[in-house]
């Protein structure tokens, strides 16, 4: 203990953070906007997300100084996007903000692309992340898209935020696989189930592009986007899980039923505390993966893949609890609680599912593990 | 001739006369209840033979066999709810007037308890009724309401004393829908659609007659109402797999990429849960020595709500990425007759009202917990009270 | 409905049969004399044993007249199961009654040893069942236990009442397997965690033994012995999940803390509920097996499956819940709850846990599946 | 030179006079805690040095570095539970009278709290301690006591005024275990071990000097006492895949001829919800700013009881027909400093205690909803009325 920055131990610049972010998303993304945005034909306003970028200037809080960004640590930007999740922001929050940046980042001095990395930082671009997963970790053998003489054929389906300005696709190239740029391609949006969070089909057909890396550098990088994706993500599952949790409280402590508040029953109470838990547990093992990530302080893999397992099935319970105990009224349209809902349950199929993460946390801790000593087991 | 014979010859003659593939269904069954084979156990003249309630299943028997429709989808709650309703507490001139066109579809039924302030508290009710002259004067607000849009009547539950303990004060009433002061509107679910409504009473006025038991009773005889309504939601098909979980067992086949052993391991255990509440139910069914709906309708509808949101929640986790994906949210007026369940997705949204509707799982386990175990009810914060000073909001 | 005997509903015949074995249970198997036998050497009296076959007549209900027994159903037995699951009745209640008499049975014609069944019935003598089995299924690569020149070789662990009279011992003779009787053997008893179910390793060297059935008779036998146990084990396991509610609810309504029952709280009450659900769904499936042994109704090997997956976890979820809504009471060795909860983890270990008669399941429900019609998938 | 220069040098000093690894133990901490060790944040001539509590880390670091005992496990009570409270409750005669012994381990402490008549209402306790003179006669049965038949004191919590409410009329004593009228016998539990006593009190007799508090404030002391309580027993380690689930990792290394995919799935879940509440704990311990047990504790005592029986459930599934063999059910008396945790069958049943012992799931969760998130309290039986007059039994 006591050392200058502690895990879990918010700065109070991170708290400053935190409370502009939130004030922010109350006054320009309140439940009305976002309900405005997720009924449109994008999802999305490039013009908020453009103030989000610059005037507030919390698209790009882990990058670099010197590549135009904030120069701060993985745990700033994961307090934003705990803000994020809990105000539901719309727009390329996972494509952009979660994968595309971190990967460009990752690509410092191996072919980045500068002005877009300043572009995408400030909000004025958008990017998505076209590279399939396997539980949330990189397969190259589940990459189809090809590269020949600089230009890409093939499809990627479920691509988060698919239809951002530009793409970062993985694709082969001869041997290898490597990272490309485009902003072509066909984006055939799809029909989500969380309007907030989109994604589409996309397309090449011979489509003009440029690679960033190949070979070691462009895996690595895909797999630092993971990874960072896997951990803001999480970030994102907590505040909504906080925010529905929030929520239910306010409301079991004023709604009265049988004369009392139905909080004062214990099996609305009861239910309650376990939502706590599972919330708590979420916020420490999310803040755990981005510090982890971020100081380098824990097996990267292992903590990103607890947070994930722990975050996913916490905010698909505590959102349906939510619904629950709200009643009638929580399944109706009119309330926000199924906005939240769709997200978990989005959020909880994208980048592995907490099955995929469980069967990566026993490969790392049940695989190993030695017999030696300890526990006895009475033989009759 | 024994009771039987009675009701099988009374029916092959309807089917006969009157083929049910090729006449109108409200002149077939406009034609069945003057046969008495509506409700067999209901008096002559009212749809019945004045048999026992078990010889049912035989005329249904014969009826579907011709091919002949189901009378109760074609109207839920009119024949779920309301006809034994009617019957019992009604006058033999209001069931003379109300059960034919109910009988045979003419006239839907809807049923006017929720409110909003008043859900699993349902006995807290606000909707006033007030007596003018031979006709009461009805205001307040309903919600959840089934068919309302297409409904000619209304099972009303509503408050004609304040100064009462809250179940104490209620009565019960026969509403016509298409009464001045009667206002419907969907109300949006979070599937996009609008299965049921609310329902707005603005000085809508009932004759007298219309009302179904003394006045004050009205808690009693909604007893009977929602008895059936948790044995019809609750009431899990007799054969074998059917159900929620022939949903999950077909997207199983459908899915072979997506199999893992862990995942096979939760089918069978839903599906085992599944068979254990079908063999519960059929025990239940073949045990009872009334024909009436018991405590058993609880267990069956706490049971299959959770076991329906369980298997939906497996169907999303099989299906993996699909599970981000929805059809379309357009909001479109959803009956119970279609098929309103759509694909995997919205049948799991729409599951989560599965706990909520008809009872929640909390109050169902109140129930079970005080009816069948005889565990004491719960500290009351309004017992005695007038319902007028009783907190509500 | 409405056949003579309709499933699920028991005949008077059947309910005198309960009463009567219920009241013998209470004045001559009480809780003292079940903890006296359990802390005994044997875990057994052979002269309560005598009175249960011969006064009472209730250890082979489903044996035919002509063999000796009572003429009856395998749910006439069901009934007396569950009494005695109730009462934890010590002694080779599963060894004899579940195993060894149905295997006689099912070998009535072909090598039957009458006078052995006659005793059994009466219970003058015991027996057990040594072979072995997977999931509750005989699987002949289990057996080890060899024959050669009318002698045994050979051990055999975990065998439920293992220290009876006789043994019927599964053994592989030249390439078939033959199902042997022995009243040999070194029976060597287990220290078992239920001292009210007794086990032993039983171990042959040369044991004399004589052949009742080989081949494919010898298996019939057992794999219908195994069914019959699986469903006869059920009741148990349902009459003591039933006590254990029974018990839970009388003390929850007149234990009284903050001045109410402590049954008034929806926390105890909503458990209790619970409870019953399990209950109810231990009691289907388990007679449902033994009508459907009895009469052929339904594939036995499903309907044990489902009877055994179901009663294993409802008997150990009722017996910890016991426990729990007891409070301190109920972990003490003075209070029932512990013998309940130990006959409940042994019997869902016992002829296959519940995780192996789900994976049963799921080979005779799932691997047929059809994707025929059905439920769509929203495709985006 | 600042506080915790202050405090490593007096450890240091203290560790090279008295080699902890040849002196006796009580030697060594007689001179521990003159050296104002054994709590830092204790005054001066009492075992502490005024410092703040957080350097205790520091010196126990420095401690366990030069090989020397854990002071806490000899003493669980006294050091968890006694020390604080007689610091904060009791005259500074008192105190230097009885922490000295406390802090060597001379004189083992105990708490009689809990009856059998008072579990989860522990402030309806009947235990009554009447004042004689200059002494408190005290009389009643107290269960579910650690260490009784080993301590030579015990904190105890009795009834002096059963007229008041029952939180109102609490008194709250040092009681030597040792004084006429005080018989210890053993409880013996399901795993036929007895690690818990029953005390009972016939007319034993307390100096009033031995009262900590006010007369009629035994309720507010006693919250000190608790919430000390459940940190301890609920705080996990802070060691990763430490405490329960290594016994299951373990036996999982140990068993690969049961190992199924299922299983398997289901041990990375367990081991995941231990992971995460060990994370938790870390990020409450770190976050703190107060260094007294806060509700976080209750946390971590819910969640570490119910995780602890989950592990041990997935340990006898694991090993299969192994689970039903047991050891040795011959009693002994056991005591928290060996290891009583026997093999895992035992641990199993052993883990049954866990959501009882030291406040039931029920109550930890009605802590989290009403002292964490807010809501409102259950409605009350016995809210005001006399302790003498509320039901009992």
């Amino acid at each position: 203990m006591a050392d200058a920055v502690t895990e879990f131990v918010l700065t109070p610049e991170q708290q400053d953070l935190r409370r502009a972010v939130r004030r922010f998303c109350a006054e320009r993304l309140g439940e009305d906007t976002v309900r405005r945005l997720a009924e449109s034909g994008t999802g999305h306003d490039p013009a908020l997300w453009a103030r989000l970028g610059g005037e507030l200037g919390v698209l790009g809080l882990a990058v670099p100084e010197e590549l135009g960004g904030a120069g701060g640590g993985l745990v700033d930007q994961a307090v934003v996007a705990e803000e994020f999740g809990a105000a539901l922001v719309p727009g390329p929050v996972l494509g952009t903000v979660g994968l595309a940046v971190p990967a460009l980042v990752a690509l410092a001095g191996a072919g980045l692309d500068e002005d877009l990395l300043a572009s995408l930082v400030e909000g004025a671009r958008t990017a998505a992340f076209a590279v399939p997963d396997r539980g949330g970790r990189f397969d190259p053998a589940l990459v189809t898209v090809t590269e020949t003489g600089g230009a890409l054929t093939g499809e990627v389906r479920h691509v988060v935020d698919g239809t951002a300005d530009v793409l970062l696709v993985a694709a082969r190239t001869g041997e290898e696989i490597g990272l490309f740029l485009t902003d072509g391609g066909e984006r055939i949006p799809l029909s989500t189930l969380d309007r907030t969070r989109r994604q589409a089909t996309v397309r090449f057909s011979a489509t003009p592009a440029r690679a960033l890396a190949v070979g070691a550098g462009a895996e690595q990088a895909i797999t630092a986007a993971l990874r960072v994706g896997g951990a803001l993500l999480a970030a994102e599952q907590v505040g909504g899980a906080q925010r529905m949790l929030d929520r239910t409280v306010a409301y079991a402590g004023t709604r009265l039923q049988f004369g009392r508040p139905i909080g004062s029953f214990q099996a609305v109470k009861h239910r309650c505390a376990d939502m706590l838990v599972l919330v708590e547990h979420a916020r420490s093992t999310a803040f755990h993966a981005a510090w982890a990530l971020q100081d380098g302080t824990d097996d990267p893999d292992l903590a990103v893949a607890v947070a994930q397992a722990t975050c996913s099935q916490a905010y698909q319970q505590v959102a349906q609890e939510s619904v629950q105990l709200h009643g009638g009224i929580g399944f109706t349209w009119e309330h926000a609680a199924h906005l939240y809902l769709k997200r978990a349950v989005t959020d909880a199929a994208l980048l592995g599912s907490a099955a995929e993460h469980r069967e990566r946390i026993a490969q790392l801790v049940l695989d190993g593990a030695s017999a030696s000593g300890g526990v006895r087991v009475a033989t009759g | 001739m024994d009771d039987r014979a009675r009701v099988e010859k009374a029916a092959h003659e309807v089917v006969e006369e009157h083929d049910p593939r090729s006449v109108p269904v409200r002149e077939f069954l406009a034609a069945w209840f003057a046969a008495g084979l509506t409700w067999v156990h209901f008096p002559e003249g009212l749809g019945g033979l004045g048999v026992s309630r078990g010889l049912q299943a035989r005329a249904n028997a014969i009826l579907q066999g011709a091919g002949g429709p189901n009378p109760f989808f074609l109207n839920p709650i009119g024949h779920g709810m309301a006809a034994a309703t009617v019957l019992e507490h009604g006058s033999r001139e209001l069931a003379q007037e109300l059960l034919p066109p109910l009988a045979t579809g003419e006239h839907i039924w809807c049923q006017l308890f929720s409110e909003p302030g008043a859900g699993s508290d349902l006995a807290g009710l606000a909707t006033s009724a007030v007596l003018d002259g031979d006709e009461w004067v009805v205001n307040g607000q309903k919600v959840w309401t089934s068919f309302a849009h297409r409904a000619r009547y209304a099972l009303l539950l509503a408050r004609t004393d304040p100064d009462q303990p809250k179940h104490k004060g209620l009565t019960y009433f026969v509403l016509d829908m298409h009464a001045p002061g009667v206002e419907t509107r969907p109300l949006r679910q979070m599937t996009g659609q609008a299965e049921f409504n609310e329902v707005y009473l603005t000085d809508a006025r009932i004759p007298d007659t219309h009302r179904l038991g003394a006045v004050g009773n009205g808690w009693r005889v909604a007893m009977t109402t929602l008895m059936n309504e948790r044995s019809a939601i609750g009431g899990s098909s007799s054969v074998r797999g059917a159900g929620a979980i022939a949903d999950a067992v077909e997207l199983w086949a459908r899915y072979p990429q997506r199999h893992t052993p862990v995942l096979r391991d939760k089918l069978a255990a839903l599906w085992t849960r599944a068979e254990a509440q079908r063999l519960t139910d059929e025990r239940a069914r073949r045990s009872a020595t009334s024909g009436s709906p018991g405590p058993e309708g609880s267990i069956a509808k706490l049971v299959s709500a959770e076991l329906n949101q369980h298997v939906y929640e497996f169907c999303m986790e099989l299906i993996g990425p699909e599970a981000t994906l929805y059809g379309d949210y357009t909001q479109r007026d959803a009956e119970r007759n279609e098929d309103y369940r759509g694909p995997v997705q919205q049948r799991f949204l729409r599951s989560r009202a599965n706990t909520i509707e008809g009872g929640t799982s909390e109050v169902l386990r109140n129930i079970l917990g005080e009816r069948i175990l005889g565990l004491p009810g719960d500290l009351r914060a309004d017992a005695g009270k007038p319902w007028k000073e009783v907190p509500r909001g």
